[in-house]
């Protein structure tokens, strides 16, 4: 079970890692997006910084689905999904290991750039410290659950737009408590809870969304 | 025990849905016009908001209804993908218009009730944000279905979206709750509605009673529709349109 | 209504009409399906869109 | 022991085939003919277990195969029409993943042998893309060097893009894996004689 959860994983990255433009663009599409908000919005500090995590939150949600589309599509294409599906081992394993190969090509990214741009709009440490830690949790479960919209759309046109219709309903809850997490521990409240209840999501979708994705593919590979 | 799957064949559903159409339809104008006879004539004026909680009604009704039909959806997706029975993913295709319109229904209301009580067409309230992100669940199932032209496909995805999207509805409702009390500042929610005097409470079951009536029969109409259209190769389907022209 | 006449009659008139609209439209979906099933029976063929000769 | 009873596929709404049936002991090999679009992929897909069929069942070894899932899988090999190889991969790579991922334990001195036999020898680091269709479809079918022990073989089409030599070659591996008890279900438009301890066609009627 962990060798085939390692090689496809393994496989991923040295495929990401072959086509080392899709990484950036999905990083530069992060920056660029959270850079444009201040010159919408005005560069008046306090403004910012009360916006900034949404404003991250939302930048870092919509460029982990951007790269939702290629998450099976090129596999379908070549013929090597069926392979997948016809492994002798659990399909969900599989489909985890893709999904964490996706977090790690354009969810970490994110967050290793985000104290960066925090910077942009003026938090303070402990509040920068808050916001990777709460997109470190959170970024997982966008992969995990947009993985399920990519399962379902395959092979569809207009794919791309659909599953943004059909994931970003579903992001709301993690957008909730990733952005209030930091403005709880602005206003003092503290971030612990909405930190937990982020790492309860991550549990919940990382053992239960592996099986809805395995479903969706079976189907739309029929 | 009458036996479930004859009437889960589609040959005998359509003429027993047929039947049945013109009932539901009857009981929905009933209930909805006792409805709005208490609603309208023996519910009295409310002290704080006057006569504008009227729209209670019907806001409460449609709001229950679009929650409850998305239910009722993913139930009959669900038994459509556990049984791969047709009939039941065609129901649960049928109820997503309605569903949707429902919510559409609930939002309209809510944000024309929230303009006299508290001056804004749109409350960031916890069950309003939640009826939003449930039109858009409905959109996406919709969308998802129309997306796909191999009709056996589109009933299981709908059905895994149709799930994904139940397990998700306590969890954004929850989580919209939380996020509204955090920023209470923001806005009233709408628990600051009127006290439930007894016959607005029976005002809002009518009505509700009266929604229900008319779901029930506007998806069965929409569902021999789509019997009809998916079942074109069948012989009860010809004999079916043999007798009509 | 107490002035608040706009609001209420808007509210039930949109609800009367969204469900005249939908009652419209599934009486128009019900009559054009049964038309469209009733030219393809005279016309004998069995009504699936011609599909391309892929390798099934 | 393979098993189909009464198989059925329905492509749309039309009737693709119905009660399809047949048994294969070991060492056997069925070849599906019939013409573009009578449902040969189709048949080849429910087999395997990527499509449902409308009716009728499949038994591997007695049990239903929808029952064995996973078990029938690792007793299973398919070769699909796509050459299952990922373009920016080398030939090495993709027959190392392919092979962990059909739970065949080869290093990567097993894999670069089986490149050797089948005739990529040189070409075995560069990325598949650039590639000929050809030496692409050598690549797949490096697989079946590996799969010595996978008794049940399923392939569509594997004689298509290949010259003399690799077909001659082909027929040479297919045989030794029928000789080893092994079981063949194949589709060609070429007619190959595979000699077999018992070797059956099933036509697919248009």
């Amino acid at each position: 079970m962990i060798a085939i959860f390692r090689c496809v994983l393994r496989r991923d990255l040295v495929l990401a890692f072959r086509r080392r433009s899709d990484v950036l663009t999905t990083l530069f599409f992060f920056v660029i997006v959270v850079s444009l908000f201040p010159l919408g919005v005005g560069p008046e500090p306090e403004l910012l910084r009360t916006m900034a995590p949404g404003i991250l939150w939302v930048a870092a949600l919509l460029a982990s689905m951007l790269s939702l589309g290629r998450l099976f599509s090129l596999d379908y294409l070549d013929g090597t999904l069926e392979q997948m599906l016809l492994a002798p081992e659990p399909l969900p394993v599989i489909v985890l290991a893709k999904a964490a190969a996706h977090w790690l090509v354009s969810g970490l990214p994110l967050v290793l750039m985000s104290p960066v741009l925090a910077i942009q709009f003026d938090l303070t440490q402990t509040l920068i410290e808050i916001l990777v830690l709460s997109l470190l949790l959170g970024t997982p479960v966008l992969s995990l659950i947009g993985a399920i919209g990519a399962s379902l759309t395959l092979g569809l046109r207009g794919g791309g737009v659909l599953v943004s219709l059909l994931v970003l309903p579903l992001y709301v809850p993690v957008l909730i408590f990733g952005a209030g997490a930091v403005g709880a521990e602005s206003s003092g409240l503290g971030a612990q809870s909405h930190l937990l209840l982020l790492a309860a999501m991550l549990v919940f979708a990382a053992v239960a969304s592996p099986w809805a994705v395995a479903a969706g593919l079976r189907i739309s590979v029929e | 025990m009458i036996n479930w799957f004859k009437y889960s064949s589609p040959q005998t559903f359509f003429p027993l849905a047929g039947e049945m159409v013109p009932w539901f339809f009857a009981l929905a104008v009933a209930f909805g016009a006792a409805g709005l006879y208490i609603g309208f004539f023996v519910a009295p004026t409310d002290a704080q908001q006057g006569e504008a909680y009227r729209i209670i009604f019907i806001h409460v009704a449609a709001a229950w209804m679009s929650m409850f039909l998305y239910l009722v959806m993913a139930f009959w997706a669900g038994v459509g993908l556990v049984f791969n029975t047709r009939l039941s993913a065609m129901v649960a295709q049928a109820l997503a218009p309605t569903g949707a319109l429902m919510t559409f229904i609930a939002l309209w209301t809510g944000a024309l009730w929230g303009k006299p009580t508290w001056g804004t067409w749109w409350v960031w309230d916890a069950r309003l944000t939640s009826e939003l992100i449930l039109l858009f669940l409905y959109l996406g199932f919709i969308a998802l279905q129309a997306a796909i032209d191999e009709p056996r496909r589109a009933d299981k995805a709908g059905a895994v979206l149709a799930l994904v999207g139940a397990v998700n509805v306590p969890i954004i409702y929850f989580s919209v709750k939380w996020w509204n009390t955090l920023h209470q500042g923001a806005s009233v929610s709408l628990m600051a509605a009127p006290t439930m005097a007894k016959t607005m409470l029976w005002g809002m079951l009518m009505m509700a009673l009266a929604f229900w009536m008319y779901a029930l029969g506007a998806v069965l109409v929409r569902v021999r529709s789509i019997l009809l259209e998916r079942e074109r190769h069948t012989d009860w389907v010809a004999s079916y349109l043999g007798r009509l022209r | 209504m107490g002035g608040y006449a706009l609001y209420v009659w808007g509210s039930y008139a949109v609800t009367a009409l969204v469900f005249a609209l939908e009652a419209g439209a599934l009486a128009k979906r019900r009559k054009d399906t049964l038309e469209r099933l009733l030219r393809l029976r005279q016309s004998g063929i069995d009504g699936t869109e011609r599909r391309d000769e892929t390798e099934t | 022991m393979f098993e189909a009873d009464q198989l059925a596929c329905v492509r749309g709404d039309r009737p693709l085939f119905e009660s399809v049936s047949f048994r294969m002991e070991a060492g056997a090999a069925l070849q599906v003919a019939g013409v573009n679009g009578s449902g040969k992929t189709s048949l080849l897909r429910i087999l395997c277990g990527l499509s449902s069929p409308a009716d009728g069942e499949i038994r591997w070894k007695g049990t239903s195969t929808r029952s064995l899932r996973e078990e029938f899988f690792s007793d299973l090999l398919y070769l699909g029409h796509a050459p299952a190889v990922k373009d920016d991969l080398t030939p090495v790579e993709n027959l190392m993943t392919s092979a962990a991922l059909a739970g065949i334990d080869a290093d990567e001195a097993d894999a670069r042998q089986a490149l050797e036999r089948i005739g990529l020898a040189g070409c075995e680091d560069l990325p598949t893309k650039v590639l000929s269709q050809g030496q692409r479809r050598r690549a797949a079918l490096a697989r079946l060097l590996l799969s010595e022990r996978i008794p049940l073989w399923v392939l569509d089409e594997p004689f298509t893009a290949l010259d003399a030599a690799a077909v001659e070659q082909l027929r040479g591996t297919m045989e030794g894996h029928l000789q080893r008890g092994g079981l063949l279900v194949f589709t060609t438009h070429q007619d190959v004689p595979i000699r077999a301890g018992q070797f059956s066609r099933l036509e697919l009627a248009r």
